[in-house]
């Protein structure tokens, strides 16, 4: 009988609506990573198109979870899709073509698919194959998409994807910015940061000036590569990534402190997992970074700052990096700060919509999402959305119309506290 | 083959972003990727957003004799949503709006398309009273497909199987007549197929071989202050369905009576059927479990209701759990039922799904697990009781490596086998069945019933159109 | 048409007995004795012992072309069973046997004429721990015929109209063929009508108009050794309908639930119209008095649904019947109904409706009414859980006046005008005039489909012409 | 409010009963069929004259009916056709006449009519209407007729001689010429169940009442009102009244229920002869007896029995409870009751002429009723009335139940 009761056990009833949840066994179903996509074949026809995929299917308002396939509607731009044609493909059935390719692409690898899946290894690992595939799709010559080689070709000689001169890349910096030359912690803006989201970088650094951490930011800082690494270029990416580090080490850099989401799961994940650039450096995100310092007593909000917000969880760190708790830990030590939940959240959260190329790719799959998150934000009636991704941070700034709600950076906020 | 204008026929119905005769779209309409049953062929596929489009579509099908498949999720273990001679699918994805929730009537008029998540979350958010049912597939698939099909859901022992949940239809016939049946067809209400000539069963077990259903109203249950869910544990199926049995006949405010067996407890956790005993009695563990959701409208109530459950469990011999007791207990939908396909890590799930009497659970049961066993197959089972006791669905499992072709043919032998073997139990009947059930039933089922539903087939669908291949009205 | 040619190949069916073109046994099948609707003519009567006589039957008429009309009581506010254009009418009085009683499905197989009494009679006898359902008409009418044309009885809550307790059918149908609908179409299970293409709907609500039906299989529900009957007074509708409705959708093992105006109550007890107050509302009399029965397994059980229920009763205003007074419970035998302007004629505007409409529907009736110088005699039953409703008006009159019969006809009309305003609001067992307004109505695509299907099954229009759909 | 309280309701079933208020619909008695036409037409035929219907087990009740099947043989037909023949419908004809005799008038129907007029009179135009069609010459049927003509000459309808009408008589019982108290036998019981009738006559001389059985006794005329021959029965009952009279009688004890309904109800209330001679039937006198202490059961019976209601006392006069009462008090007797029983009895199918027009419809009725007794597992089906009694034995097959008379109890229990 006691087994029996184990057995059930993984079984999780939530009080009176008779839900349940299924924790899934992760170490049962290890299976390797960052592999080619014959080595997923099998796992991949697991899949049965079931569409739990499709739903935030454990929770009360089984809301739907995919940009892409809320978009373009057909089951090939959901994940069961995916899944499928990867199998038709690796097993004969179906042959590269651009539009295969272009099935690819529209996703912004935000996961929020996987995290649905019941199936073990699937709701794990799938985000392997979806990555597999665009390697395989630009081995195959069907990949990237034609924006995201323009971007490409940019980055490799301007250290930036957004069309501009690496030399502008530290216009933002004011002079009142207090650098430490030998500092051993690095601020890494991030290119976001550095040409289109200027005051999360203004006021990052101003947060580390007046917690007086030593820092610096690297004259030569260039793109992480993850746009590049994203849209399947693995092997350009991985010689940016090279180089950065190389740049990095032989400027002493100990540890890192960035203000990108982006930029954190590139250095912090890709480089040591993907490419075995075991660094050494440590990789701290600014909301992670400000937890520490508020429980060691460091810092303290001694400003009220009296506003109804709504905290967005950026793909890179949420569902990429596991990174739910410590943005809201941080905002909910701000005084007079009211944090409203969209029904979406945490590992359900819907993608703002500009990650993994789409932005540039598909605009109008990117522009479909950030509405769809905007509306959300405002159904919750608060008068800002805030996350910590300078990308997700840009995208709302650009769909919001007639400044129906606000959107903010988390730095930005505590900025004006401290 | 499909003639290229059609194309630009259909992409004038619904914009050219909905339409699509690309591979990469087709491949994934061409089988159930559930089941593995041979696949056929999605020459193009269509997304309508409206009834007047579905009509449309029909009418173009009609003219050019081309075949047209009712789609939604598209996954169910009988595979009726493949097109077997290729043609159009009509996904009807976009048609998933719920049009209006009726509080005093109670009933939610839904599209076509409708997922059960997208019910549920209308519900959720804007009718928190109401409850509709929630069912063991997955949250993707269609409702109305769902009861249409005999499909059954948590809510089973108040209203009956899913097709008892439709209030009325609006339906495009085969012919591409819109027609609306139900309470529906003369007002702005759908609270009922009465008064008027009941036509609803015109699409009632058909498989979408009559017509294309774009709206449809569902029954809704009021969700009650008080709720408890059982497991009731016994060591033999022969043992704890009689009790379940008599539950079902007590009234007891219960709104769903399940019964499971040790090897379906065991798939739908991440289990591996290689890793488990094949059998509970070898494995010295309780085979039956059975689940029962209890409401009430008062605590007293409640405390009533949930005494005499326990008690009627324990006269049986069967051991309790209660939900509020303790969390190990396994609880009522949602339940993602991944181990039914995924139980021996290949990804392939089929069934022996049968309406039966409440007389035959244990001896289905039995066969099926005698046959599971001299196959080695863990028997995984299930069995749910339905309006007040009156039938019962009962269903076996089958799970298979969907990559191993070798596996794929001895699963399908081992289902004949047992849907032979359970045929011996007068009036087991799969629901939701594979064209060679259809077949087996369209041998047994009384010649003018027979011939009466091939006549109704061609007058709904005169050119033979719809869903060809699946259904029992088919040649 | 040559009478004797037909009865002597009918009497070849069943016997000389069950046959007749005698006026005095034809008589009696003319028309609808309560209504006093317009008379048909019965040529010819028979009674089929068998399914495979009814075939038979079938058959000659086809050949002969002449109509056939189904009937087991002939009795219905509707007057759906008089023979309009003459021919034949099969009374199924023979055809009434309990053929089987399923006790772990809870299903009675019954022949077509199997009257309420027989079901009754046979459980009571055999079955004593299950219930069918009894109906506020008369004992002697068809369970079958009741169940195809929406009529409901006492279990309504658990199980909805008549018609959801069908779980299959055996049918001749108008061409002659025998079919069977439902799982026993193919088995000799007759649990429900899943899970095969649902062909019961095709003689569910067409008045028999496709085919007669020689058995069926009806739910029973289980009798539970715990039951109380509820009679609840208010003073006005406004009031007593929302506290109904709450009842009805709080699942306190309730069975059944409906409500009567002051005057129907009087109607059925024996009052004389004339001497009763036309107004009950101005006398301050209980105008609101329903009845709600509750079942349960346990004692406690019966006990916490029999405080909820009094407790929701009370805080909508409603107050119990004093002790002594207790409404009846069925069966009962609704006389009033057509004897209460002591003429013995009652005709009704019964309606299926949203629960939305209750109230209006009974004021807008109550006004026609009243204006007319009628008592409000009505009635109304919540179904399947609070999803839906029957609502029903009843207006008497003296069946030997004929100028009262046309006059009760008016205000019949006016009332059905009248509630017919109200969407949703739909006769069922609906005389012919009714029908005209709905084939008007009704989406003219499904009132295709309706042609079709009868001319599908009835190709030579045989069955009952002049009633039901697509005639 | 006080209107509901005519309805009672039976405690965990649900099942009610409805009393009706008698008081409100009274109808004139013993007229003809012109008089009840609108009452008649009351009449839905909504078919619950057919159904013991407020009864749990909702039996069937009109032998007639469920004979002949078509609906003209219920009730409802009947009215209806009756209806239709004063509303100028329908014509009289051999058929329609055949119609209203085949029926054994045990009013059952009527029971079962919520219509309070139809309830308690439908009796009234089920007897206007064979009157009617005598009148018309459409009735009674031929076998009635003859056995009619019997009557007239030799005071029985059986065929025998009248001179041999007290063969049964033995020796032994003691008569007192000048009693004031006549034992009134009847045909049945002179001719046919002569049992009861000595049984009858040794109880009497036990209890030493002092009576006589009339020289001159005949056939009371019932079985020629009952078939709508009012006025020859008249004729019948004027003589028979006139020979009281003369006799000096001034209370009459009967064994038969027939007789008893004729001379107490039928011949004041329908001929208008008010004779004023106390009429009591058996039981009622014995169960008298009992309570006075005059008569005491000293023996045991010990059987199994159950009792069946006669129609022309129980519902014809409302006489159900005395026979039970008697039976009740003899030691040893176990009484059981059929599922059918006091007003909703069904009839032995021996009355109304149908027992000599109508054989197949009589054996058909008897052969229900005795099944029914077989049902209770009584040894014995009792009643008190001897045509009940003789249509019981002819029927009875293989002695699967007795039949007894209960004088014939009575005497053994003395």
């Amino acid at each position: 009988m006691v087994g029996v009761i184990k057995i059930f056990q993984r079984l999780r009833y939530m009080k009176r609506m008779g839900l349940t949840h299924v924790d899934t066994r992760h170490e049962i179903h290890k299976i390797e990573r960052h592999q080619d996509l014959e080595h997923y074949k099998d796992i991949i026809y697991q899949c049965g198109k079931c569409g739990t995929c499709r739903t935030v299917y454990q929770d009360a308002d089984w809301a739907a979870v995919c940009p892409s396939g809320e978009f373009r509607k057909f089951e090939s731009y959901y994940l069961g899709g995916k899944n499928l044609l990867t199998w038709g493909l690796t097993s004969g059935k179906l042959k590269w073509t651009e539009h295969l390719a272009s099935i690819f692409y529209s996703c912004t690898v935000c996961m929020a698919c996987l995290q649905q899946c019941q199936i073990p290894e699937i709701h794990t690992y799938a985000v392997e194959w979806l990555m597999a595939m665009r390697e395989e799709a630009v081995k195959q010559g069907y990949g990237p998409m034609p924006e995201q080689k323009l971007y490409t070709e940019h980055t490799m000689v301007e250290n930036n994807p957004y069309m501009e001169k690496h030399g502008d890349r530290l216009n933002w910096l004011p002079s009142h910015i207090k650098q430490t030359p030998d500092a051993k912690t690095a601020y890494y803006v991030g290119c976001t940061s550095s040409y289109r989201e200027q005051n999360v970088a203004v006021a990052t650094a101003e947060i580390l000036n007046s917690l007086q951490v030593d820092f610096r930011i690297h004259p030569n800082e260039s793109c992480c590569g993850s746009p590049v690494y994203m849209t399947g270029q693995t092997e350009k990416a991985k010689k940016i990534a090279e180089e950065n580090v190389k740049m990095f080490k032989d400027a002493g850099i100990e540890k890192i402190i960035t203000s990108c989401a982006g930029c954190y799961r590139t250095w912090k994940d890709t480089y040591p997992n993907k490419f075995g650039l075991n660094h050494g450096i440590e990789v701290k995100h600014l909301p992670e970074f400000l937890l520490d310092k508020l429980k060691n007593g460091e810092l303290n909000f001694s400003k009220e700052f009296n506003m109804k917000i709504t905290y967005h969880d950026p793909c890179h760190i949420g569902r990429h990096m596991g990174i739910y708790k410590p943005p809201r830990q941080v905002l909910e030590k701000i005084p007079g700060l009211e944090l409203l939940e969209m029904k979406r959240n945490r590992h359900n959260a819907w993608c703002c919509g500009s990650g993994g190329g789409v932005r540039s790719a598909f605009k109008d799959l990117s522009a479909f999402a950030a509405n769809e998150r905007i509306e959300e934000a405002k159904e919750t009636t608060a008068e800002a959305i805030v996350s910590c991704c300078p990308f997700c941070l840009n995208q709302f700034k650009a769909n919001i119309k007639n400044n129906e709600i606000q959107a903010l950076d988390l730095s930005e906020i505590v900025k004006q506290i401290i | 083959m499909i003639d290229s204008k059609i194309i630009v026929e259909l992409e004038n119905v619904v914009g050219k972003k909905y339409v699509s005769d690309q591979p990469e779209i087709q491949f994934l309409y061409h089988y159930d990727f559930v089941t593995a049953e041979p696949e056929g062929i999605c020459d193009i596929s269509i997304m309508p957003n409206s009834a007047e489009e579905v009509q449309e579509i029909v009418k173009l099908a009609n003219k050019h004799k081309i075949p047209v498949v009712p789609w939604v999720s598209g996954i169910n273990f009988g595979s009726i949503a493949t097109p077997r001679k290729g043609g159009i699918v009509v996904d009807l994805r976009r048609l998933n709006r719920v049009l209006e929730v009726n509080e005093d009537d109670m009933y939610a008029v839904i599209e076509g398309g409708t997922t059960w998540a997208d019910l549920q979350g209308y519900l959720e958010k804007n009718h928190p009273g109401l409850r509709a049912g929630i069912t063991w597939s997955p949250p993707g698939t269609g409702i109305v497909p769902s009861c249409l099909c005999y499909g059954m859901f948590d809510l089973g022992m108040l209203g009956g199987s899913g097709a008892e949940f439709i209030n009325g239809l609006e339906v495009v016939l085969g012919s591409g007549d819109l027609v609306k049946v139900g309470s529906c067809s003369l007002s702005n209400y759908w609270y009922g197929r009465q008064p008027l000539p009941d036509l609803a069963g015109l699409f009632i077990g058909w498989e979408g071989s009559t017509g294309i259903v774009t709206k449809a109203a569902i029954k809704l249950w009021p969700k009650m202050p008080f709720r408890e869910d059982f497991a009731a544990l016994g060591l033999t199926i022969d043992k704890g369905v009689p009790v379940m049995l008599k539950l079902s006949k007590a009234g007891l405010g219960i709104c769903d009576l399940v019964i499971v067996n040790f090897g379906w407890g065991s798939s739908v956790q991440e289990l591996n059927e290689k890793n488990i005993a094949k059998d509970a009695k070898e494995a010295n563990m309780p085979d039956f479990v059975g689940l029962i959701t209890t409401q009430a409208y008062t605590e007293k109530q409640h405390e009533a209701q949930c005494e005499a459950i326990k008690e009627i469990c324990k006269e049986g011999n069967l051991r309790v759990l209660s939900a509020q007791e303790g969390a190990e207990v396994i609880t009522p939908p949602p339940m993602q039922l991944w181990g039914c396909w995924n139980f021996s890590r290949g990804g392939g799930g089929q069934w022996v799904g049968t309406y039966c009497s409440t007389r035959d659970i244990v001896k289905f049961y039995n066969l099926a697990r005698e046959i599971c066993l001299k196959h080695e197959k863990i028997p995984q089972f299930y069995s749910r009781i339905l309006f007040g006791g009156h039938y019962v669905v009962a269903r076996t499992n089958i799970n298979f490596n969907k990559n191993n072709p070798e596996e794929i043919k001895t699963t399908r032998a081992l289902l004949k086998e047992i849907h032979e073997e359970v045929q011996q139990l007068g009036g087991v009947v799969m629901y939701k069945p594979p064209k060679w059930a259809v077949q087996t039933y369209k041998n047994r089922t009384l010649p003018a019933t027979t011939e009466l539903i091939e006549k109704i087939k061609k007058l709904l669908d005169p050119n033979n159109i719809m869903n060809p291949g699946q259904g029992i009205g088919d040649d | 048409m040559n009478n004797n040619e037909i009865v002597s190949e009918l009497e070849n069916i069943v016997g000389e007995q069950f046959v007749s073109d005698k006026p005095e046994e034809t008589f009696l099948y003319h028309y609808d004795f309560i209504t006093a609707e317009p008379e048909g003519k019965c040529d010819i009567v028979i009674m089929p012992k068998t399914a495979e006589e009814v075939q038979e039957i079938v058959k000659i008429a086809n050949k002969f072309k002449i109509p056939l009309v189904p009937w087991v009581s002939g009795i219905n506010f509707g007057s759906t069973a008089t023979p309009l254009k003459g021919g034949i009418v099969v009374d199924l009085r023979r055809l009434n046997r309990v053929l089987e009683v399923n006790e772990d499905d809870m299903y009675a197989l019954i022949e077509g004429g199997t009257t309420w009494a027989g079901l009754q009679a046979y459980l009571g006898k055999n079955h004593p721990n299950l219930m069918a359902g009894v109906t506020f008409s008369p004992p002697g009418t068809g369970v079958v015929a009741s169940c195809l044309c929406y009529g409901m009885f006492n279990l309504g809550m658990l199980g909805g109209t008549g018609a959801e307790f069908i779980n299959g059918l055996e049918v001749v149908l108008g061409s002659g063929d025998l079919v069977r609908v439902g799982s026993c179409s193919l088995s000799d299970y007759w649990y429900g009508r899943q899970p095969l293409p649902d062909l019961a709907g095709l003689f569910i609500g067409w008045e028999g108009s496709t085919g007669i039906v020689t058995k069926a299989a009806i739910k029973l529900w289980p009798k539970l050794p715990f039951r109380k009957d509820f009679v609840l007074m208010g003073n006005t509708f406004d009031m007593g309908i929302p506290v109904l409705l709450k009842l009805s959708k709080a699942g306190l093992g309730i069975c059944d639930i409906f409500v009567f105006s002051y005057n129907w109550i009087q109607a059925a007890i024996g009052a004389y119209e004339k001497k009763v107050p036309l107004n009950p509302l101005k006398d301050n009399l209980p105008v609101f008095i329903s009845g709600v029965t509750t079942q349960a397994y346990t004692e406690k059980q019966h006990e916490a649904q029999c405080e909820a229920i009094e407790t929701i009763s009370k805080e909508g205003g409603l107050t119990e019947a004093p002790q002594g007074i207790s409404l009846d419970i069925l069966p009962y035998q609704a006389w009033g109904a057509w004897n209460f302007s002591r003429g013995g004629g009652g005709e009704w505007i019964g309606s299926y409706c949203s629960t939305r409409e209750i109230i209006k529907y009974y004021k807008l009736a109550r006004e026609t009414a009243l204006k007319h110088g009628h008592t409000s005699q009505f009635y109304s039953r919540l179904l399947f859980g609070g999803h839906y409703c029957v609502s029903r008006f009843n207006i008497n009159f003296n069946k030997n006046d004929p100028e009262e019969i046309e006059s009760a006809r008016i205000i019949l009309k006016e009332i059905h005008e009248e509630v017919s305003s109200l969407d949703g609001v739909v006769m069922y067992k609906a005389p012919k005039w009714a029908h005209e307004v709905y084939e008007e109505k009704i989406y003219p695509a499904t009132y295709e489909l309706m042609k079709k299907i009868k001319n599908l099954l009835d190709p030579n229009k045989v069955m009952n012409p002049g009633h039901g759909w697509g005639d | 409010m006080a209107k509901k309280k005519r309805v009672s309701y039976i405690r965990g079933k649900g099942v009610s009963k409805l009393r009706l208020a008698y008081e409100n619909h009274e109808v004139e008695r013993h007229q003809n069929i012109e008089h009840y036409k609108d009452i008649v037409y009351q009449c839905g035929k909504c078919g619950t004259c057919r159904t013991v219907y407020k009864d749990a087990y909702w039996s069937r009740i009109c032998p007639s009916g469920e004979f002949g099947q078509f609906e003209a043989y219920f009730l409802g037909g009947k009215n209806l056709l009756s209806w239709a023949v004063t509303s100028d419908k329908l014509k009289w004809s051999e058929d329609l006449a055949k119609i209203f005799y085949h029926c054994s008038v045990c009013l059952a129907c009527t029971q079962q009519c919520q219509i309070p007029e139809i309830h308690h009179y439908a009796g009234e135009w089920l007897m206007a209407m064979r009157e009617e069609a005598v009148r018309l010459g459409f009735g009674p049927m031929p076998e009635q007729a003859r056995y009619t003509e019997h009557i007239n000459k030799e005071h029985n309808p059986y065929m025998e001689k009248h001179e041999d009408r007290t063969n049964w008589l033995p020796s032994h019982i003691k008569q007192s010429p000048d009693a004031k108290i006549a034992y009134f036998v009847g045909c049945t019981t002179s001719y046919r169940e002569q049992n009861v009738a000595i049984a009858t006559a040794e109880i009497l001389n036990s209890l030493q009442i002092e009576f006589k059985i009339l020289k001159d006794e005949r056939c009371c005329g019932s079985p020629v009102y009952m078939t709508g021959q009012a006025e020859k029965a008249k004729k019948i009952a004027e003589e028979n009244v006139k020979m009281f009279k003369d006799e000096g009688i001034e209370k009459i004890i009967t064994s038969c229920a027939g007789c008893y309904r004729t001379l107490k109800e039928t011949y004041p209330k329908k001929f208008g002869l008010d004779h004023g001679i106390e009429v009591i039937h058996m039981p009622k006198f014995l169960l008298d007896m009992v309570n006075s202490g005059e008569l005491k059961f000293n023996k045991e019976i010990n059987m199994k029995i159950t009792y069946h209601d006669p129609c022309h006392i129980g519902r014809h006069m409302g006489i159900y409870e005395p026979p039970r009462k008697v039976l009740n008090k003899i030691p040893g007797i176990e009484l059981v009751e059929m599922d059918r029983n006091r007003h909703n009895a069904w009839c032995c199918g021996s009355g109304g002429g149908v027992r000599s027009a109508f054989k197949d419809l009589s054996t058909f009725a008897a052969d229900e009723r005795i099944e029914e007794a077989k049902g209770t597992s009584a040894e014995a089906i009792v009643s008190c009335c001897p045509f009940c009694l003789n249509q019981f034995k002819t029927h009875i097959k293989d002695n699967e139940i007795k039949a007894f008379d209960i004088a014939e109890l009575a005497r053994k229990a003395i």
